[in-house]
């Protein structure tokens, strides 16, 4: 908004008054300083990561108890158990809240907030109280979505399409949607201000090929941030007003397009899958080769992989819309582009698979995750090529093939990601251990869970089992229970976690610097860090991930 | 504080009363805003005639020439893209590039429908 | 970094360094590359919405032809005048910071601000005049006059929007270049914020160039 | 319902060519699929077993040279599944050049229907009777929100727009029942929108037209508009709104409020739907009931009253459906 948004006050140049560190035991971020004021106005990195850390938690509750009220529905056929109009409230609550208020900000907001200065020697993001900032829109867009969910909920499903949201919906779509614009530009503040202390505040000596890849995963999802947002933002504000005002410029009965709003909503959600996933795929490329002891195989291919998906996910957004009505030369060209994100996907599977190959291999917690993480991501991945196939696309286009398609990646994806990065850096963020065999047993819940739920779902949408019906022809029942019996399992293996980890925070064993032997800055430092993230400036490694056990070619190069 | 400040701070001096180092200074620094400005102003002055007058069919493009020689000035002269590292080049070109990406892949829908 | 035509900086300008900031270079480098950043995110949010002007022309050229003959060409290019005197001004602005004139600096950036206000002023008397000319379909009380074609209500409103988020851009360009005035105006600022007025310039600068291409896209290629 | 009835099948039935050759595409997919991550899982797990820490194991590296590894799992994968885009698109441009001799079906889409006209005039409700060994373009439109026609019999689906004509088009080869559906979420009662797809030899299809099949679905048809108009939700059995229940009103006689009492016939049923609030008013009943006049196409008032005719007590609508 702003044109001083980019700079901090003069106020700053003050250091904030912080208790000298005692000898024994530093004060770390958490214990500096403890009153109310000093979590909601930090500008600490670490602490708003927390801060965000809580309000997503918060969110995917939510949303998690939406999609509950989804599986509770359609255990049924003929809509016994709740309205349609419940039903259909019920899906778009846990779109709308999954997607922009759990999904999207989860990895970034969190552990990119708190570990991206850590991991290039900074002493903050370059712009904190732009940070604090971000956070609080976030909350306020959040409010207002949230306002629309007590008032009565939205019934349009995460997608808004027109007219359905603008003329015909009689839910409380505007302040829906006025809350997912204004989260649009936490986004991008987020976004901007990884870019720019990725470019600016790394410690003397870390050179770009010596960033670990979860900063160069964040880097390329702050690239679709700043990117991808604005675009949607306008879409939102051009509903907004269609809305309020009747404009028409997507409305048919004026003489508008509503293809066009799908394809200015897609070109910023089919990016925002990538803002999903990227992150995602930098958190696993620090558990693998920490759990590994092995260097992470093919560095610099990963890292260009990153910055190649965040590229490529710009040009081919229409696979959304191959029966929606554009042209066919469109179809077909978005269709061709869409086989082309295989080529950076495949880079990083197999270049795993290639580290966990003659490693020495550790089945933590983190790394149970990391390798369902693998598994779920490749399925998600390649159905969705099935999905980019156009005649394939004719028939399974909007079924429950989609459905199970965007979980695998999402769920499977993120989520997964989301969690193992949870157990490996939890000791960092918070100084204590959770328990292991409690964590590998939840792991294990989830992942069964997870397939039992999903899997499922793939043959329900070959069958043409159509998605976001309320209703549905009783031949799909069995299947559908299925599904929603493994929903259960699934709930399940999210339980446990609250419950250790919360634990863990007042009777979990104190962690050491670096409990999982693994390489990377934000390891050499204490747990959890001081305010100011290091005590004395760290020095950098001449190579990324320096485990023990390196390919022979790439360790004498760099002897 | 007196020591802190510029040097013609407090200084509310006529143009004419400046020495010929200011005045040398001054044109030194205002040349390339005074320039871009009257470039501006002239370019301008070509789409408005256009525009007013509509001398020929698909004038459109010739105005959208015009636009395009304004904003390549503008970024360059007036924001300093020429003076700034690749970095920040690449930036700006950036923008642009998606913008093209937006527009192009867009239109491959509507021009061929 | 290096920016502006002096290697050396006058005396009495620089940059007061922040604390979570290694050096003063970086911090610079950090908010010339934030501002960029922003703006292309600027950038990206106005191209959709001229976008959605290419796809109306396309799909509509009749309708879009006639109610782009009733915008107020010539209030338009006008408009256009005062803002490239306002980037003049605000160039000038940036010149005397390097050069460390602090009060021509602070006039400069009053002129900027005046032009800047002056331009709303003539966009919002274009509102007026659009009013009084029945010009405003997205009023349901009151007649359109173009209501015979119903498609120019797209292109028209369109322009509203357009236009009205580009002058809430101005207006919180505008607002925040009177309070950093009031700050500059202070002795001591030059030496502390001297890039602030460049980063500031940058934004000002790029409002007019999402103007500059405005103008056309909207008033005049459909002509 | 018939075909439907097997608790678990998990290959849909197909009724032509291209969902046979789409089904071969997919199966075909399905194998590249797990040609690349069949080793991929099996890797993982195996290393993970192998070079378990702890475990005594060969972790000398090859030295392979890796950029050859690289670019190779970059590309093999990718140009395999090209041939793939390959494949679809075929099938795709296909789908989009309908042959000249195509017989047209009209149908259009609102909230929450399916309106299909037959080329010889006559239309039916969310059902939909064509003959096979013939190829049909279904011209499609939309009334309202944007929809999208889904039949998964034939592979086929296609987006209702409310502003322009889009088509599908298809060949059928097999009769039966299949489903026929809507596939955009188009709002509330998004889940109804659907109902069968009779695919019929040609000699069945013009039987059909001429003689009691579209009778029988007259009511049907009426019922699908009862349902789309919303009437149950005050006029059911089970409502809690305070209105009279129309199962069985047909013929009774009605006392009116002011006292007269006339017989529920035809003119009666159009006229309180048009015109509720008139000066027929029921006796105990509040005026509530918004007019449908103008909001109800002719065509669709005649199926209405055709239905509420037919709707009594014993049959209760579901028989019908």
């Amino acid at each position: 908004m702003s044109g001083t948004s980019a700079i901090d006050s003069g106020i700053a140049e003050r250091e904030p008054h912080i208790p000298e560190p005692t000898l024994d035991r530093p004060a770390d971020y958490l214990h500096a300083q403890s009153t109310l004021r000093s979590w909601f106005l930090t500008t600490d990195h670490k602490r708003i990561a927390i801060l965000y850390l809580a309000s997503i938690t918060a969110f995917f509750i939510i949303g998690a108890v939406a999609a509950g009220v989804v599986r509770l529905a359609l255990v049924v056929p003929n809509g016994a158990i709740m309205t349609n109009d419940t039903y259909n409230k019920a899906f778009t609550i846990h779109g709308v809240v999954m997607v922009w208020f759990f999904l999207i900000p989860s990895i970034p907001a969190t552990f990119g907030n708190f570990l991206i200065p850590l991991m290039i020697g900074a002493k903050d993001l370059a712009f904190p109280k732009l940070n604090l900032t971000s956070w609080y829109i976030f909350m306020a867009g959040a409010l207002f979505t949230m306002v629309s969910v007590v008032l009565g909920g939205v019934d349009t499903g995460w997608t808004f399409y027109v007219p359905l949201s603008t003329a015909f919906s009689n839910t409380w779509v505007l302040p829906a949607l006025i809350g997912v614009t204004i989260v649009g530009f936490s986004s991008i503040l987020t976004g901007l201000n990884f870019v720019v202390t990725i470019h600016t505040m790394r410690t003397p000596g870390m050179t770009w090929f010596r960033l670990p890849i979860f900063v160069w995963a964040h880097y390329a999802t702050s690239l679709i941030f700043l990117l991808a947002t604005p675009v949607i933002t306008t879409a939102l504000i051009l509903l907004i007003m269609e809305r309020a005002f009747h404009i028409g410029v997507f409305d048919p009965a004026h003489g508008g397009d509503p293809v066009l709003f799908q394809h200015l909503f897609w070109f910023y959600s089919h990016p925002a899958v990538y803002i999903m996933v990227l992150p995602g795929m930098g958190v696993i490329s620090e558990i693998v080769p920490a759990f590994a002891q092995k260097k992470l195989f093919g560095y610099r291919f990963v890292a260009y992989a990153s910055i190649g998906l965040a590229s490529v996910t710009f040009f081919v957004w229409g696979h959304h819309m191959f029966v929606n009505g554009q042209s066919d030369l469109a179809s077909l060209a978005f269709s061709v582009l869409s086989f082309a994100v295989a080529v950076p996907s495949a880079v990083k599977v197999y270049n795993w698979t290639a580290t966990i190959h003659k490693g020495r291999i550790r089945l933590d917690t983190p790394m149970l995750y990391a390798m369902g993480y693998i598994g779920l991501f490749v399925l998600g991945g390649l159905t969705g090529l099935y999905l980019a196939t156009l005649a394939i696309n004719q028939h399974i286009h909007a079924t429950y093939f989609v459905v199970a398609h965007f979980h695998y990646i999402m769920v499977g994806g993120t989520v997964l990601a989301f969690l193992g990065g949870l157990h490996f850096w939890w000791p960092k963020f918070t100084g204590r251990m959770y328990n292991e065999a409690w964590g590998r047993i939840s792991a294990l819940f989830i992942f069964i869970g997870f397939n039992v739920t999903f899997f499922p779902q793939f043959i329900l949408g070959y069958l043409g089992m159509p998605r976001r019906y309320a209703t549905y022809p009783p031949e799909f029942q069995l299947l559908n229970v299925l599904s929603s019996a493994g929903a259960t399992i699934l709930a399940a293996g999210y339980v446990f976690p609250m419950i250790y980890l919360v634990y863990s925070l007042w009777f979990g064993k104190r962690a050491p610097a670096n409990p999982w032997d693994a390489k990377g800055l934000e390891w050499e430092t204490t747990s959890p860090p001081p305010p100011h993230n290091f005590l004395s400036l760290p020095s950098v490694p001449p190579v990324p991930y320096d485990y023990p056990i390196q390919e022979r070619e790439t360790r004498s190069q760099h002897r | 504080m007196i020591g802190e400040r510029g040097p013609r701070d407090d200084v509310v001096t006529p143009l004419r009363s400046l020495g010929p180092e200011d005045r040398a200074l001054l044109r030194r620094h205002l040349r390339a805003p005074i320039l871009t400005f009257l470039a501006l102003l002239g370019l301008l002055a070509v789409n408005v005639t256009l525009g007013a007058t509509l001398p020929f069919a698909h004038v459109w493009v010739v105005e959208l020439l015009v636009v395009t020689v304004m904003v390549a000035i503008i970024l360059l002269v007036s924001m300093e893209v020429r003076r700034e590292p690749p970095l920040v080049r690449l930036f700006a070109g950036l923008g642009f590039f998606w913008v093209a990406i937006l527009m192009g892949m867009t239109l491959t829908d509507y021009l061929a429908r | 970094m290096s920016r502006g035509a002096e290697a050396q900086p006058a005396a009495g300008v620089g940059v007061a360094r922040v604390a979570h900031f290694a050096t003063v270079e970086q911090q610079r480098h950090a908010a010339v590359l934030g501002i960029w950043a922003w703006l292309v995110t600027e950038l990206l949010l106005f191209a959709a919405l001229f976008l959605v002007a290419l796809i109306l022309r396309v799909q509509h050229p009749e309708a879009v032809r006639a109610a782009a003959l009733h915008l107020k060409f010539w209030v338009g290019a006008v408009n256009t005048v005062v803002l490239i005197c306002s980037s003049l001004t605000m160039s000038m602005a940036i010149a005397f910071s390097r050069m460390g004139w602090q009060r021509a600096m602070v006039r400069a950036m009053l002129a900027t601000a005046a032009l800047g206000s002056l331009f709303l002023v003539l966009k919002g008397y274009e509102y007026y005049a659009d009013y009084e000319e029945h010009m405003m379909p997205f009023l349901t009380v009151r007649p359109y006059a173009l209501a015979e074609t119903p498609a120019t209500r797209l292109f028209v409103n369109l322009y509203y929007v357009a236009t009205s988020l580009h002058g809430l851009h101005l207006f919180t360009g505008i607002s925040i270049l009177l309070g950093m005035t009031w700050m500059a105006a202070k002795p001591g600022f030059l030496s502390r914020h001297q890039n602030w007025i460049e980063v500031y310039g940058l934004y000002w600068h790029f409002i007019d160039l999402i103007w500059i291409l405005a103008f056309p896209i909207l008033y005049v290629v459909n002509r | 319902m018939g075909p439907h009835q097997t608790p678990l099948h998990l290959w849909p039935a197909s009724a032509s060519a291209v969902a046979v050759e789409t089904d071969y595409l997919i199966l075909a997919f399905t194998v590249l699929t797990l040609l690349l991550t069949v080793p991929v899982f099996l890797g993982i797990t195996y290393f993970a077993i192998r070079y378990r820490d702890g475990v005594e194991a060969d972790r000398e590296t090859s030295g392979l040279r890796s950029n050859l590894i690289e670019i190779s799992w970059m590309l093999i994968p990718f140009l395999l599944t090209l041939i793939f885009f390959g494949w679809g698109a075929r099938l795709f441009i296909l789908s989009k050049n309908p042959p000249a001799d195509a017989m047209v079906v009209e149908a259009i889409g609102r909230q929450w229907m399916w309106k299909f006209q037959h080329p010889t005039g006559q239309s039916e409700i969310n059902d939909l009777h064509l003959p096979i060994g013939q190829p049909i373009r279904i011209r499609i439109i939309s009334q309202d929100v944007i929809h999208a026609l889904y039949l998964p019999a034939l592979r086929m689906q296609m987006a209702a727009l409310p502003d322009r004509y889009t088509e599908l088009w298809f060949k059928a080869d097999r009769t039966g029942t299949y489903r026929l559906y809507c596939s955009e979420y188009c709002g509330t009662d998004h889940s109804v929108m659907d109902g069968n797809l009779t695919l019929m030899t040609q000699s069945d299809y013009q039987h059909w037209l001429t003689h009691g099949g579209a009778q029988i679905t007259a009511v049907a048809a009426g019922r699908a508009i009862y349902n789309a108009y919303g009437c149950g939700a005050c006029h059911d059995a089970g409502s809690t709104v305070k209105a009279p229940k129309l199962a069985g009103l047909y013929g009774r006689e009605v006392r009116l409020a002011d006292g007269r009492s006339v017989t529920a016939d035809e003119t009666y049923l159009r006229e309180k739907i048009l015109n509720p609030n008139g000066n027929r008013l029921a006796e105990g009943y509040k005026q509530i009931m918004p007019s449908f006049a103008g909001v109800i196409a002719a065509d669709d008032l005649g199926r209405l009253i055709d239905y509420l005719k037919a709707y009594n007590q014993a049959a209760d609508g579901e028989a019908t459906r």
